[in-house]
């Protein structure tokens, strides 16, 4: 962050880790609110809260003043310390992802050159996190739906990085910053204006990228690790208290991650015509609004299938994975590799 | 235990964790009988839907619940399950006898195999009366309850003396 | 893993005497080629398309179902979705069972077929309401419904004649000749087992077999007379209730009909229902023939010292809960069933709550609020009120 | 993937019900009336009760008790003999009981019970559910008019 | 994905079988599962104890009687409007429909025939509560599966049926309508109007329940070709009506058995649907709930003027005897053998009820199946624990 007064760099990184802190609960708690209530009871054409706070605004309040009033219990046979870690392993994966996304021409935590790569593979911490529930909450319901994460995850990481593959080919850079810069200069047959969204050539990736992020979130169609109808909410089910809100936050934080990912990457991030690259007053204030609305869209699809799909059981979900993402992302590098080099 | 000791709190910091409480009751699903489909159409129905007041019926587990409704004919069979159930969750917890069956064992008073009243198992916060009850008699039910939660003194409900049933 | 009941290849040779119209309908025989004629209101629904193969079979005649649709088996939603269907899904199925006639259960070893071929679900186009079901003429209904007046007025007349005779023939032979010849023939068939026979003509049929005939009656039931549907199986206590309803006020003379007092204390004599018995307890079991709908009672009865009975659940694997639960609440034990335990009540229940002697003790406990009777006035003698 | 028109149109109509306006009443500040012969609380007329007793005996779950006594009454006409009347001492319906069956309101000869539609009286304590005469008094006012029947009925005969 | 010819279904059986006998050969631990007694899947306080290897179950054993509240010892202390009013709670979701057999039974015995308009009342609430109960149906096999917005759409439309069967009954669960005899009232004005209107919503509602759910792929590849059941065993077991109708049997109550309410002077159609599959099971019942609609208005349009009770004597004595009526419920056949005495109350009634048989199928069903599919299974045979325990 070049801010214009010099600073140490530790003040740069408290400031930093303290913006980091304060975005991603934040941003949590708007798309949960947004989604996760209220669109998803206007989806079933009824109000969702409306009590709490003009509107029902205040309800996340409540839930989380509630959830820090709530008694810790862990089970007797459970392995203590690995129950208590298992839910900040996954909050970290999440906190972790947002170092990278770049929000304007200055703002961004750190510019890694290996963004990307970075990112990915961040996110495949949270494996761990779930498998170390599901193991120490000696619960059976809990073993599986951990076993079942474990291999869901794992079968859609693939997926993942081979869509991302595409991108990156086409940008020719691994950092973030890199691919907003290659979207905004690109021009499609000459005509420059509105730059080059690699949604339009990589709409294949664009496509395999949201089915990866919602296996990877574990939500329908592919929520069968914590399928409620089955698997009584699979690894989660032994945690009360504050502990279950941090798997919460885990998840929707990962959602808002993986949304801005996308948003970045395939729809221009915060670049919109009109913006310079360098940086300047405008740029860094309206950047994070740009972002911020590219993702919103992009979750809105993402909880619509939540909201609408059954679930895949667990051989299909799997054969799915194999037999049909992988091969298309494939394809789909092979087609923008041919496409690179011819121009 | 929660962050709640059991010392006495200033008024106005328990009366703001009070309306917190109220307003998150995060209920779990146990339905029994017909009261089920009764709490079903009120937790489930676009028209009468609970989730306005606060009472969001996703927990599936007990472990995340702090609001159980009792809807239906509690058999001896069942007793030890519910009552197994009442102790998984975690302490601030209330519990909402719907119908008579959960009342008093309603129109099976004298059946061999009926509990009479879910209370003798579990301490009961509010009675709602109704076979079934509609589903704005439980809304009425869960309005008073949060009204009971928000001028409720956490730290006597910490002292642990049995709640006094009815 | 339980296959279809072994060996029912042969029964279609072993029935010639079930009477003709019962099977070989000839009216189904002529309604095998064109599935949309009268929806016969007592045979089964005849087999569609069935004959050479589904695809020349006439089209349903549904106005406006396109004719290529005819007999593709999707569900209505009218597009094809992914590969298509395959096109003899319903011939194959139905194609197999279109020459014998649809006896009950299956027929051959080949695939079973369903007992009644399946009624087509016809296609209507798009998701919208399929329009009105293949017409069957309402004149057919109607007549169908004149025809059972008819019936249903036999049946009275009879009715009150037969209802008075527990034991014995019907009055006048002519009448209800499936049920009649049902009973014959699994009379000749348990030779001397058929204890009791006891017909409301059009209505029902009671038979009453000797308890250890009770297996091969299920066995020719099933194998021969095409009674493949279990309904239900239980028992009934003819003991009188020494405790009544305890609703007895000693006052009233409507309420207090069959209290207490009236009561006989002891088991007294047990007068039995339909088709008479002797014993306390007696089982009660009912099979139905899926494709004539003829439903036949059977019951028992169980020696009162050693209440044992023979289990079914070897022919009808229905009856394995049925017989669980007759034994929890009777306590009558079925030799040879597989785990005779505990269905309903918990593990640690100790007598059998449908018999007449057990207490409802809620009902003894409490005062019965209608007992109460209004005082007499504060000052006059106490011998006034009533 | 087969192709996917099925999937598409599952998404559509989630969308046309977000668009379209929810079907909620916001029960504690709207309160919609339930039908007029809806069975929500007994209503007693106690001057009508003349302590017959029938539906305290025809009830199947026994939650009406009744008591009463009988006392000397001014004669209809002036000049007549003081008639004995019999007067409720205490009429109770326990509603943590009650299975709302309605055969007490049918089976009583002096109609002196009525169906209210009410149904707002849920109780913190079960012993509150016990409702004396005169609560049952109060619920008088709830009890709608009885409505027309449709055409082609035939009006029963009370 | 092609339909299922007959060879498929007996290679898919053979195939499970054999797979579930080669699990017990090698015979590792398998794992007990207890899904239940509380569990969003089963309907209620079902518990099933299944022994797994890995995700496949080898063998389910469900326990029952978590809601068994003794209806058969109860009729026998109670007279018969006091039994009327207690069997509304044995099938809690398809009210009327549980008093009309038990009824027909009585005045068969009593030999007395209500008069044409309270009979054609009857077939009209008969379906009405077969409507409100099948429409939960469309909605939880969307929620057991996962899309969660299905179950909100049925409770929605669902109210209104509830709101017109509260209209003319007095109660929206348990009406208590039907008398020996006839009806206790007639039905209020402006309801037939009414309930036109609503019989109208509800076809619009399976219209969107179809396209919601019916033809999603997903569903379609977890529901087609999972827990095939073939007739034969079905009628070993006595299922009944949809789960038999979903197998190839084209048998119906309503038509085959002569019942004196209405279904006759109607004109409808029994569905089936050849399979025997989870698929068709939901299938036929999402026609069978439009063929209800269309009854409805058909009924609504022809209903007799006239009075709605017969003369029937004030304290009502059937007269001794032995009665068995069985009727097409919205689960399947419901019956009530009636041994009367001759006293106020019955001397022993025998509740028949479908879900007790439908459930009986679960063993035999539930053998080699993957987990998630126990769920699909148990959700497509749909059973009421009022309807098992009794």
């Amino acid at each position: 962050m070049t801010l214009a007064l010099e600073l140490a760099y530790w003040q740069q990184l408290a400031i930093k880790v303290l913006a980091i802190l304060v975005i991603v609960p934040t941003a949590t708690a708007i798309i949960v609110q947004t989604f996760l209530f209220k669109m998803m009871a206007h989806m079933q054409s009824r109000l969702g809260p409306m009590e709490a706070g003009p509107h029902g605004t205040l309800q996340l309040m409540a839930d989380g003043a509630k959830f820090v009033q709530k008694e810790l219990l862990a089970p007797a046979r459970a392995d203590r310390r690995v129950f208590t870690l298992a839910p900040v392993v996954v909050l970290l994966s999440t906190f972790l992802l947002f170092v990278v996304i770049p929000a304007g021409p200055g703002i961004v935590a750190e510019n890694l050159d290996l963004g990307i790569f970075f990112a990915l593979a961040v996110s495949s911490i949270s494996v761990l996190g779930v498998l170390m529930a599901g193991w120490a909450s000696a619960n059976k319901y809990a073993l599986m739906g951990g076993l079942r994460a474990a291999g869901q995850l794992i079968a859609y990481e693939l997926p993942l990085v081979l869509a991302v593959v595409g991108v990156v080919i086409q940008a020719g850079d691994l950092s973030l910053q890199g691919i907003v810069r290659a979207q905004a200069e690109g021009e499609i047959f000459g005509f420059g204006l509105i730059g080059l969204p690699f949604v339009l050539t990589q709409f294949l990736g664009f496509a395999l990228f949201l089915i990866a992020t919602q296996a990877e979130l574990t939500q329908p169609p592919f929520d069968m690790p914590v399928a409620e109808s089955e698997l009584v909410a699979g690894f989660q089910v032994e945690y009360s208290g504050l502990q279950f809100l941090y798997f919460y936050l885990g998840e929707f934080g990962a959602a808002f991650a993986f949304s801005a990912l996308a948003a970045t990457m395939f729809l221009g991030g915060w670049w919109v015509p009109g913006l310079d690259l360098e940086g300047g007053l405008l740029a860094n204030v309206v950047g994070p609004v740009v972002l911020f609305a590219k993702t919103m869209a992009v979750a809105f699809v993402i909880f619509w299938i939540r909201f609408t799909y059954p679930r895949l059981r667990e051989d299909q979900l799997q054969s799915f994975a194999w037999k049909y993402l992988i091969p298309l992302s494939l394809v789909n590098i092979l087609v923008t590799g041919a496409f690179k080099v011819i121009f | 235990m929660g962050l709640i000791e059991r010392g006495k709190l200033p008024k106005p910091l328990s009366h703001l964790l009070g309306l917190s409480r109220s307003y998150s009751l995060w209920v779990y699903q146990w339905g029994l009988a017909c009261c089920a489909i009764e709490m079903g159409a009120c937790f489930g129905s676009p028209r009468y839907d609970v989730m306005r007041l606060g009472v969001i019926p996703f927990p599936v587990s007990p472990r995340q619940a702090d609001l159980v409704v009792v809807s239906g004919t509690v058999t001896d069979k069942l007793a030890p399950a519910l009552r197994r159930l009442y102790e998984q969750m975690p302490e601030p917890k209330y519990v909402i006898s719907m119908g008579s069956c959960a009342n008093s064992g309603g129109p099976y008073w004298d059946s061999y195999s009926v509990t009479k009243g879910v209370d003798q198992i579990i301490p009961v916060d509010v009675y709602v009366p109704g076979c079934p009850p509609r589903p704005e008699a439980l809304l009425e039910g869960i309005v008073m309850l949060q009204q009971r939660i928000r001028d409720e003194d956490m730290a006597e409900r910490w002292k642990g003396d049995p709640i006094v049933v009815g | 893993m339980s296959s279809a009941e072994p060996g029912a290849g042969d029964d279609p040779a072993r029935r010639p005497s079930l009477p003709a119209e019962e099977v070989t309908d000839p009216t189904l025989r002529a309604e095998v080629d064109n599935p949309a004629d009268a929806n016969v209101p007592t045979g089964a629904e005849a087999a569609p398309g069935g004959g050479t193969s589904a695809a020349d079979a006439p089209p349903l005649p549904a106005a406006g179902a396109p004719a290529e649709l005819s007999s593709e088996q999707t569900p209505p939603q009218g597009q094809q979705r992914g590969a298509a269907g395959p096109d003899q899904g319903l011939a194959d199925v139905a194609g197999g069972d279109a020459g014998s006639p649809e006896s009950s259960g299956h027929t051959g070893t080949d695939p079973p077929v369903p007992a009644a071929p399946a009624n087509p679900p016809p296609v209507q186009g798009g998701a919208t309401v399929p329009e009105q079901p293949p017409a069957t003429p309402r004149a057919v209904a109607a007549e169908g419904a004149l025809a059972r007046q008819a019936k249903a007025e036999q049946a009275d007349q009879a009715a009150e004649a037969a209802a008075g005779a527990g034991l014995g023939e019907e009055p006048d032979p002519g009448l209800d000749q499936p049920r009649r010849d049902l009973v014959e023939r699994l009379g000749t068939a348990l030779d001397g087992g058929v204890l009791d026979v006891h017909i409301v003509p059009g209505v029902d049929v009671w038979v009453r077999v000797g308890i250890d005939h009770w297996h091969r009656a299920f066995e020719v039931c099933r194998h021969h007379l095409g009674l493949t549907y279990f309904d239900f199986l239980s028992a009934i206590d003819w003991l009188p209730s020494p405790f009544g309803r305890s609703e007895d006020t000693g006052t009233d003379e409507d309420a207090g009909a069959d209290d207490r007092a009236a009561g006989p204390g002891g088991p007294g004599e047990l007068e039995h229902g339909v088709t008479g018995g002797s014993t306390r307890f007696q089982l009660l079991a009912r099979l139905v023939s899926p494709t004539s709908h003829l439903g036949l009672t059977l019951k028992a009865d169980v020696d009162d010292v050693e209440l044992r009975a023979p289990t079914v659940s070897d022919l009808y694997p229905g009856a394995d809960w049925h017989e669980r639960e007759t034994w929890e609440m009777y306590g009558i034990d079925f030799v040879g069933h597989p785990n005779l335990v505990h269905l309903y009540l918990p593990g640690a229940f100790e007598g059998h709550p449908l018999r007449k002697d057990f207490p409802l003790l809620a009902r003894e406990v409490k005062p019965w609020p209608g007992l109460v009777d209004v005082e007499a006035m504060p000052g006059e003698a106490e011998a006034a009120s009533s | 993937m087969p192709e996917l028109p099925g999937l598409m149109k599952g998404l559509n109509v989630t969308l046309r019900t977000m668009l379209r306006p929810a079907v909620t009443t916001q029960y504690p500040h709207v309160k919609e009336a339930p039908p007029s012969r809806a069975r929500g609380v007994i209503a007693l007329k106690e001057e009508n009760c003349t302590v017959c007793m029938l539906c305290a005996r025809q009830c199947p779950v026994w939650c009406i008790y009744i008591e009463g006594h009988k006392t000397k009454a001014p004669p209809r006409r002036a000049g007549g003999k003081p008639r004995t009347v019999q007067l409720l001492d205490r009429f109770d319906i326990d509603y943590s009981l009650c299975m709302y069956c309605g055969i007490c309101v049918e089976v009583c000869p002096f109609d002196a019970l009525f169906w209210s539609p009410e149904y707002e009286y849920s109780e913190p304590h079960i012993a509150d559910l016990l409702h004396d005469k005169d609560r049952l008094g109060q619920w008088m006012e709830a009890v709608p008019e009885p409505e027309p029947l449709e055409a082609g009925a035939v009006a029963k005969k009370k | 994905m092609s339909m299922l010819t007959e060879h498929q279904q007996r290679a898919y059986i053979g195939g499970q079988a054999a797979e579930a006998r080669v699990n017990l050969e090698l015979e590792t631990d398998g794992m007990t599962l207890n899904i239940g007694p509380q569990h969003p899947a089963t309907h209620g306080t079902l518990r099933i104890i299944t022994r797994l290897d890995g995700e496949q179950v080898i063998s389910a054993e469900p326990v029952m009687g978590y809601m068994h509240r003794g209806y058969e010892k109860l009729t026998e202390v109670r007279t018969y409007p006091q039994i009327n009013t207690l069997i509304n709670r044995i099938d809690w979701l398809s009210s009327f429909a549980n008093e009309v057999p038990f009824i027909l039974a009585a005045e068969r015995l009593m030999e007395i025939e209500a008069p044409p308009r309270a009979q054609w009342i009857r077939t009209i609430f008969f379906e009405l509560s077969r409507i409100a109960n099948i429409t939960l149906f469309l909605g939880e096999m969307g929620v057991q599966l996962g899309a969660i917005t299905a179950v909100f759409y049925a409770f929605r439309d669902r109210e209104h049926v509830l709101n017109q069967i509260e209209a003319a009954t007095g109660g929206r669960f348990h009406p208590n309508y039907d008398r020996i005899g006839g009806l206790k009232e007639d039905l209020p004005k402006g309801w037939v109007a009414e309930t036109k209107s609503v019989m109208a919503k509800v076809r619009d509602f399976c219209d969107e329940m179809e396209t919601l759910v019916g033809t999603n792929e997903i569903f379609e590849t977890r529901t087609r070709g999972i827990g095939v059941i073939p007739v034969e065993v079905a009628l070993g077991y006595g299922l009944s009506g949809a789960n038999i109708r979903a197998s190839g049997l084209d048998w119906d109550l309503r038509r085959d058995s002569d019942t004196p309410l209405a279904w006759k002077e109607v004109d409808w159609k029994v569905w089936t649907h050849p399979d025997g599959d989870s698929f068709a099971r939901y299938w036929v019942r999402l026609q069978e709930t439009r063929e209800a609609t269309l009854i409805v208005d058909q009924l609504l349009d022809g209903l007799p003027a006239g009075p709605i009770m017969a003369k029937v004597p004030r304290i009502i004595k059937v007269p001794p005897g032995e009665a068995w009526v069985a009727t097409e419920n919205p689960l399947g056949e419901m019956g009530y053998y009636l041994v009367s005495k001759g006293d106020l109350g019955p001397f022993r009634v025998k509740i028949r009820t479908p879900s007790f048989n439908n459930i009986s199928i679960v063993p035999w069903v539930l053998k080699g199946v993957y987990v998630p599919d126990v769920i699909t299974i148990l959700a497509s045979l749909y059973f009421i624990l009022g309807d098992i325990d009794r």
